[in-house]
């Protein structure tokens, strides 16, 4: 295999572990019918986090967990609008993304001044498993955070299906008063999702200011949280079916920038736009099989 | 001893009192029948007791000793369980799992460990359900023993029924009652809401009458009648209802010719129906739900298209026309679920001009003043007890369904379609649409009755077809038909077709 | 016609605004910006400024209020995506001198421009990053391929190819002002596809060159702190002359609409190459002597670098 | 201990007209915490938020001109949403319309304003329109969400602005990224002199005026509000809910163009790819702070623009991070929608 497929693998990995962790993220709170549009501010937020708090400790895993708690609580957030309150989901997830990103702004410029270039810390070193192989040496060099990324899918599924939470989840987000009916208490339940759903999303974010960069910056999630929303349906709503998703979406970025350093002048546009566009289609050829949890979008209420 | 001792319950809704100053008990092993009209505060009572609602004052007491009840998950704890109206199954979740939602100890679950606890379970109580199947496969009857089920494998020593047989044919009712028996036996109380007081009467030991959310007495079944009960209910004597006269020779006005139809999920709902509903005559259909009825109404309200087949109004071909186009050349329809045919947040005047919108219109601007005046004209004719600016939601079920009723017939149809005009209505109600009914037919119209109230489609109609896994496998007339004959067809055994007429 | 009037501010100091589109963390905005702060510093003018004004139309009104309520000597400041709302509000207020960053010319009576012209700077990069690779490849990342861009790269290049004409430049857009992580993805690729020296023209591409340890070269400030073994040295653009400029024809009262673009070349130190700090004893020293030499004739005059505002090809 | 509950009640009457009252001092005393952390005085930064826009002339009129692309993509998201039409998709609908102004405005230099403008309005309805059929159609044909496919082809656009702007409409003269001039003739008037305000805000509270009309006093308004509320419903009495429903989106996406060509011919004249900072995700706050109701929606657009246009001169006059102003509207909306709630419920003691 020659460099240009093994770099391509390689990038395709890292590109696709913000991917997964924030499609996973966004997997919990709609399972449990919750749609999460806060989801881009929730991974700025712990790109921001978890940077200064590695910063502030030295210690980038102390990073990574505070991005954790941080998520954990923008998920307690939209919990309280969207759960407790019922607000419409649109519109609080909408109000937590500007909320996250501006409050995270906020306090870059209170702790960090004006720096002319991004202040930056020594980030994650790669892990070499199999050292300098040839092939499977430069594939496998990786992040640990891509490696838990990858070991957090089954996980995820594990949770989902075989626990009782994960039970408890399923049902809330199909028929919440059914659940509330046999017991389950719905906004505990859609909280602790949400909530697990914002430490994921902030620990993808936490992987670029950590991992990826080793700094934090105004642009650092560029959109990244959207295309999470439509991994989501790309993958209909099954942890395994995350990874495709995440791995196609990271391919076809890291082939853009790829055939533009061969030489091989394409519009990029068209690249860039493809997995959208590859999802609306998906979308249009599952058609009505493509729905979600059945109580997505509806706020619970016991009358 | 008391199983359940309630005292003194006050709940207001704003300025309504739901329930007023209630008390009610239930004894260890007795089957105990909730009795009264709609909107009396039946289930509002039975919610305060499950921890669905709060109550703005009074007592509960489990086996003696006063408790707090402020969820489902506390009455769950407390050995009460509570099969609803509207069933509350997760629909693609298991069997098993719906049974043992929000009750599996531990962290872990472990599906085929789940199944086989649920299997004992239901071999325990006996109830026939298959824990691993998905519920969204089920009928309505077997959800129903799913949630007595779930109910009982959360240890419940009591367990409420809010209408449990609005949804049962006659059949599925005798299996339900039969259970119900067993239990009782095994120490299980019952609370068993219904307005049908033959049935009352057929199971219950006890009866409790709520009338505008006061409670009117409680009455043991050997000391009472039917008779006395509806009085108690509605606070007068109350009269069947019951066609009369014979049905004059007339015209096919509505015609339906090998109608087949495929429901939403794939499956062959409707197999090569033909059917001829004349002037001036009530064609009652009778079948246990699920086997065509809703999509056969569907079919004629223009809701679904059929796969082939053909249907007439008079000489007008209504075959996939739209709903505007069907009512347009004649056809009056009351849905069988009331909540489907009206907006909610609309208003009742709205929701009066929405099916007729043209008349309103002028020059695609709303005459709001004309929407006004047919909404007050309707309201006092049919006497429904509603603003015409009130949303319709706000409306008590009787008084949607005259809404219904006002719409469909105010315009003189010539054919009727009525789909379960007076299910979950009491008597005042349910008399009042049987009346409405009776009165199209007197007039002329073709009425076509489905409903799976066998007594309902044996005192108002002419002639009877009997509706199985899609087909009509007999037409008796109404003055032949007897409920054991109607009840063996229902359930699949065939009749020599005849048509009469 | 010279219009702007002398300060007349109670401390005598030249009032000066900065009306700023970006977030100032944003590099070119962030030079301006730390010109002013310094000269604020030094005590020779009194300076407020706003930031993140962005390009859907807020500009105008900035600008108005300012010329309103602050009534300021000078507004500087970047007119890219909002050309028209800077000259409207400046042909109203023609007091006071709009100095701001543009890809086109002054308009009279008071609408001065400048821009980064630091591809005197990215030519002496080009040369010892084509002096320094192994492989005789090198890479770009830029942001679009604007004018602004392009000549730095052009530049770039040609330097390159000057000391070594074998030498291959890889050029790759992100297509955004600011996303970090593609900048590092696409300098990764580069990498991939035998690129061993990079010229970081956008944020992220150090940490790719850090991942690898490979030289790279920062731009528009001394980016050295980001990786101090291995950033050789950054093209760097310094607003002071022409900030000292302006202030001292605004004093004089002889202010007039003109293209600064002199200001922020190399000969009136505009430009420079930035240190080479810990880096430079690792330089061959024949290469660092070369482009000494060059910078040399460049700040003479004796050697002009071209301007070409082409979009270069991805491989040249 | 004590424990409270919420309750279905409706709170006092009293508390209605106070709710945007009380949100606002309930905003600012949680964002005070931030200005005191930034060495700044929250009442003096209050004072530039809420007033100092109104303080004079040429800021009020500014906060219209900045309320004008709210106005309509809360228009357009209020039928929508109405209609029980999810559509997350005006921003992009703002640009399809921007795209078709820059356009058109690039072509239209033999024609007088008189036939210009009106040309560019209906182009841009147009556009947005077109680009809007895309989710109605896969939603009315193929029952696909709208909700995702609106807010993914946000991004596609994105794309295709980018293109443009990079390859074919690149501004010859100064090479950036940005569309050629429109013609003088296409652009709109100013509506008062030394001011911006232009014709877009007419044309923005005549859209206002025409979505209040449509669904309130027509019988298209009926059968889209009885699709909004009970589809199922609305399908038994008669109403062809496919159709309605591809009206509502085509007419908000039509609106939201309007947006589009109201930014390109009267504030740029040019298209540049961030010529919206997110109009059509802030229409959806309108339309949800308006409680759907056009005239409220109205009112909570101009108070977004009020908010928008006192962020800067906050920290522009206080030093504080510029950041705060998304921090006090972000908190405004919340804690408005959070209230607007609680005035359906009473808080119990149990
Ligand atoms: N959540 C609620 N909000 C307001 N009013 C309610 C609510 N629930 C019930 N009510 C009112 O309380 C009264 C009692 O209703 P309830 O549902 O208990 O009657 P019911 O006896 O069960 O009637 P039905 O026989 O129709 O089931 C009715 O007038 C009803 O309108
Ligand atoms: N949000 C509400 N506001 C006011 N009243 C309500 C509300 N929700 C329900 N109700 C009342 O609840 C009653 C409906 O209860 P219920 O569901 O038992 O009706 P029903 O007529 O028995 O319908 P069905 O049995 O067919 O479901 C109505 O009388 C209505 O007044
Ligand atoms: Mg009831
Ligand atoms: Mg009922």
């Amino acid at each position: 295999m020659d460099t240009f497929i093994v770099g391509l693998i390689a990038a395709t990995l890292r590109v696709a572990t913000p991917l997964i962790y924030g499609t996973l993220g966004e997997l919990y709170s709609e399972r449990s019918g919750v749609l999460n549009l806060g989801i881009e501010g929730t991974m700025f937020f712990g790109a921001f986090v978890g940077f200064a708090a590695a910063d502030a400790t030295g210690s980038l895993w102390l990073g990574v967990l505070a991005a954790l708690l941080g998520g954990m609580l923008a998920g307690l957030l939209m919990a309280f609008f969207s759960v407790r309150l019922g607000v419409n989901q649109h519109v609080s997830g909408l109000g937590i993304t500007l909320l996250l990103t501006a409050v995270s702004l906020f306090f870059f410029r209170l702790i960090y001044g004006e720096p002319r270039i991004p202040p930056s810390i020594r980030s994650f070193d790669q892990l070499q498993p199999f050292g300098n192989l040839p092939i499977i040496g430069p594939i496998t060099t990786q992040y640990a955070l891509t490696y838990i990324s990858f070991l957090i899918i089954p996980l995820a599924w594990w949770v989902l299906y075989r626990t009782n939470v994960g039970l408890n989840i399923r049902a809330v987000g199909e028929n919440p008063e059914a659940a509330d009916a046999a017991g389950v208490n719905v906004y505990r339940v859609r909280s602790y999702a949400l909530m697990i759903g914002g430490g994921l999303m902030a620990v993808g974010g936490a992987f670029l200011s950590l991992a990826q960069l080793g700094a934090f910056t105004y642009g650092i999630i560029a959109g990244r949280g959207w295309v999470c929303i439509a991994l989501i349906i790309f993958a209909n709503w099954q942890p395994a079916k995350v990874l495709w998703g995440a791995l196609l979406f990271g391919g076809v970025f890291a082939l853009q920038l790829r055939l533009q350093s061969t030489g091989l002048n394409l519009p990029y546009e068209t690249f860039l736009a493809l997995p959208y566009v590859v999802t609306i289609i998906a979308l249009a050829i599952a058609g009505r099989n493509a729905t979600g949890p059945a109580a997505v979008l509806k706020a619970y209420k016991r009358e | 001893m008391n199983a359940i001792e309630m005292k003194s319950i006050t709940k207001r809704f704003g300025p309504l009192v739901a329930n007023d100053h209630i008390d009610f008990d239930l004894q260890k092993g007795e089957i105990h029948a909730l009795l009264g009209e709609n909107g009396a505060g039946k289930t509002t009572l039975m919610r305060i007791l499950y921890g669905l609602y709060h109550a703005d004052s009074g007592q509960i007491l489990v086996d003696g000793s006063p408790v707090h009840i402020t969820s489902p998950k506390d009455a769950i704890g407390w050995g009460i369980g509570m099969v609803s109206q509207h069933f509350t199954l997760v629909s693609p979740l298991t069997v098993a799992e719906n049974v043992v939602l929000g009750y599996n100890k531990g962290y872990i679950y472990r599906p085929q460990e789940v199944i086989q606890n649920v299997t004992k379970a239901a071999n325990q109580f006996g109830i026939d359900v298959e824990p691993s199947a998905i519920i969204r496969h089920l009928s309505v009857g077997e959800r129903q023993r799913v949630e007595i089920l779930k109910a009982l494998y959360h240890n419940a020593k009591v367990l409420i029924m809010d209408e449990p047989t609005a949804v049962l044919v006659p059949q599925e009712v005798d299996i339900l009652f039969q259970t119900l028996e067993r239990l009782r036996k095994d120490g299980l109380s019952v609370i068993f809401i219904s307005h049908k007081l033959y049935e009352v009467m057929t199971i219950c030991d006890r009866i409790t009458v709520l009338r505008d959310g006061k409670k009117i007495g409680t009455v043991l079944k050997n000391d009472t009648s039917e008779r006395e009960l509806a009085r108690m209910m509605v606070g007068r004597e109350t009269f069947g209802v019951y066609r009369q006269g014979e049905q004059k020779a007339g015209n096919p006005l509505l015609r339906i010719e090998n109608i087949t139809a495929v429901d939403k999920k794939g499956l062959t709902a409707l197999k090569n129906v033909s059917l001829n509903v004349y002037e001036g005559e009530v064609l009652g259909i009778a079948g246990v739900s699920g086997n065509g009825q809703s999509e056969l109404t569907q079919v004629l309200s223009g809701t679904l298209k059929p796969a082939s087949g053909k249907i007439f109004i008079g000489d007008k071909e209504i075959t996939n026309a739209s709903p505007s186009e069907i009512t347009r050349a004649g056809v009056g329809r009351i849905p069988e679920d009331r909540h489907a045919g009206v907006v909610g947040e609309l208003t009742v005047a709205e929701n009066l001009a929405l099916e007729s919108i043209e008349k309103f219109t002028r020059r695609s601007t709303l005459d709001k003043r004309l929407i006004l005046k047919n909404a007050e004209q309707l309201i006092s004719e049919y006497q429904i007890k509603a603003r015409p600016t009130d949303p319709i939601r706000t409306l008590s079920g009787g008084n949607m369904q005259k809404v219904i009723l006002a719409r469909a017939l105010s315009p003189e149809p010539r054919v009727v379609i009525a789909s379960q005009p007076t299910r979950g209505l009491d008597v005042g109600a349910t008399e009042y649409v049987r009346t409405k009914l009776l009165e199209q037919r007197n007039r002329g119209a073709a009425v076509l009755l489905l409903s799976e109230d066998l007594e309902e489609v044996m005192s108002l109609s002419d002639r009877i077809a009997v509706i199985y896994e899609g087909q009509i496998v007999g037409i008796v007339p109404g003055t032949e038909a007897t409920e054991e004959q109607l009840g063996l067809m229902m359930t699949g055994a065939r009749q020599e077709v005849k048509q009469h007429g | 016609p010279q219009q702007a009037a002398a300060p007349k501010t109670e401390t005598g100091k030249v009032k000066v605004f900065g009306a700023f589109a970006t977030p100032i963390e944003e590099p070119w905005d962030g030079v301006i910006h730390a010109a002013l702060q310094k000269a604020q510093e030094e005590g020779k003018i009194e300076y407020e400024y706003t930031e993140n004004i962005g390009y859907s139309g807020d500009m105008e009104r900035i600008l108005q209020e300012t010329a309103e309520q602050k009534k300021p000597n000078v507004i500087f400041g970047d007119a890219f995506g909002n050309e028209e709302a800077v000259r409207r509000v400046a042909a109203q207020y023609p007091d006071i001198a709009f100095v701001f960053g543009s890809g086109l010319g002054p308009s009279e009576p008071n609408v001065s421009v400048f821009d980064n012209w630091i591809h005197e700077p990215a030519y002496l990069a080009g040369m010892l990053a084509g002096g320094l690779t192994k492989t005789n490849k090198v890479g770009i990342v830029g942001g679009y391929p604007v004018p602004e861009v392009n000549r730095l790269a052009n530049a770039f290049i040609a330097g390159a190819k000057e000391v070594n004409p074998e030498v291959q430049v890889l050029v790759t857009f992100i297509n955004s002002w600011f996303d970090p992580a593609a900048a590092k993805e696409a300098a990764l690729a580069q990498i991939d596809n035998g690129a061993d020296v990079l010229y970081a023209e956008r944020f992220g591409v150090i940490e790719a060159a850090k991942e690898k340890n490979l030289w790279v070269f920062g731009n528009m400030s001394d980016q050295n702190e980001l990786a101090p073994d291995l950033v050789v040295t950054s093209p760097v653009w310094n607003m002071t002359p022409t900030v000292e400029y302006v202030i001292k024809q605004v004093t004089a009262g002889s202010y007039t609409a003109q293209d600064l673009k002199d200001f922020s070349m190399v000969a009136k130190g505009g430009a420079s190459l930035a240190p080479f700090h810990s880096t430079e004893s690792k330089l061959p020293a024949d290469l660092v002597a070369k482009v000494k030499e060059k910078e040399q004739a460049i700040k003479s005059g004796l050697f002009r670098v071209d301007i070409d505002e082409r979009q270069p090809a991805a491989v040249n | 201990m004590v424990k409270f509950r919420i309750e279905k009640a409706p709170a006092p009457l009293w508390i209605k007209p106070l709710i945007p009252l009380i949100a606002i001092i309930v905003t600012f005393l949680v964002t005070s915490i931030l200005v005191v952390m930034a060495n700044a005085n929250p009442l003096e930064a209050y004072y530039y938020f809420l007033l100092s826009p109104l303080s004079n002339r040429v800021s009020a009129l500014e906060t219209l001109v900045k309320a004008t692309p709210l106005l309509l993509t809360g228009a357009s998201v209020t039928i929508a949403f109405a209609s029980g039409y999810w559509n997350i998709g005006a921003e992009g609908q703002l640009y399809a319309g921007a795209i078709a102004a820059a356009g058109l405005g690039m072509v239209l230099g033999n024609f007088p304003p008189i036939l210009a403008i009106p040309i560019m309005l209906i182009g841009g309805f147009a556009a947005g329109m077109l680009w809007a059929s895309i989710p109605a159609l896969l939603k009315v044909k193929l029952a696909v969400d709208e909700v995702v496919t609106t807010l993914l082809l946000n991004s596609v656009i994105l794309f295709i602005v980018s293109f443009l702007l990079n390859g074919p409409w690149r501004d010859p003269v100064s090479g950036w990224p940005q569309s050629p001039q429109i013609v003088d003739s296409a652009q709109l008037p100013r509506l008062i002199s030394r001011s911006r305000l232009h014709l877009g805000f007419l044309v923005a509270i005549i859209m206002i005026l025409i979505v209040w009309f449509i669904l309130t006093r027509t019988s298209l308004g009926l059968k889209m509000r009885a699709v909004g509320h009970g589809q199922e419903a609305a399908r038994f009495m008669g109403v062809n809910v496919g159709q309605t429903m591809l009206t509502a989106a085509l007419i908000s996406g039509g609106i939201a163009g309007l947006a589009g060509v109201t930014e390109v011919a009267g504030i740029h004249f040019h298209l540049i790819d961030a010529i919206s900072p997110g109009f059509g995700y802030s229409g959806i706050i309108a339309a949800t702070l308006g409680a759907l109701n056009p005239l409220g929606v109205g009112l909570a657009a101009m108070f977004i623009g009020l908010i928008d246009t006192g962020a800067q001169t906050v920290s522009r006059s206080l030093g504080v991070p510029v950041y705060l102003g998304n921090v006090v509207q972000a908190t405004l909306l919340l804690v408005t929608l959070g209230m607007f709630l609680l005035q359906n419920y009473r808080i119990r003691r149990d």
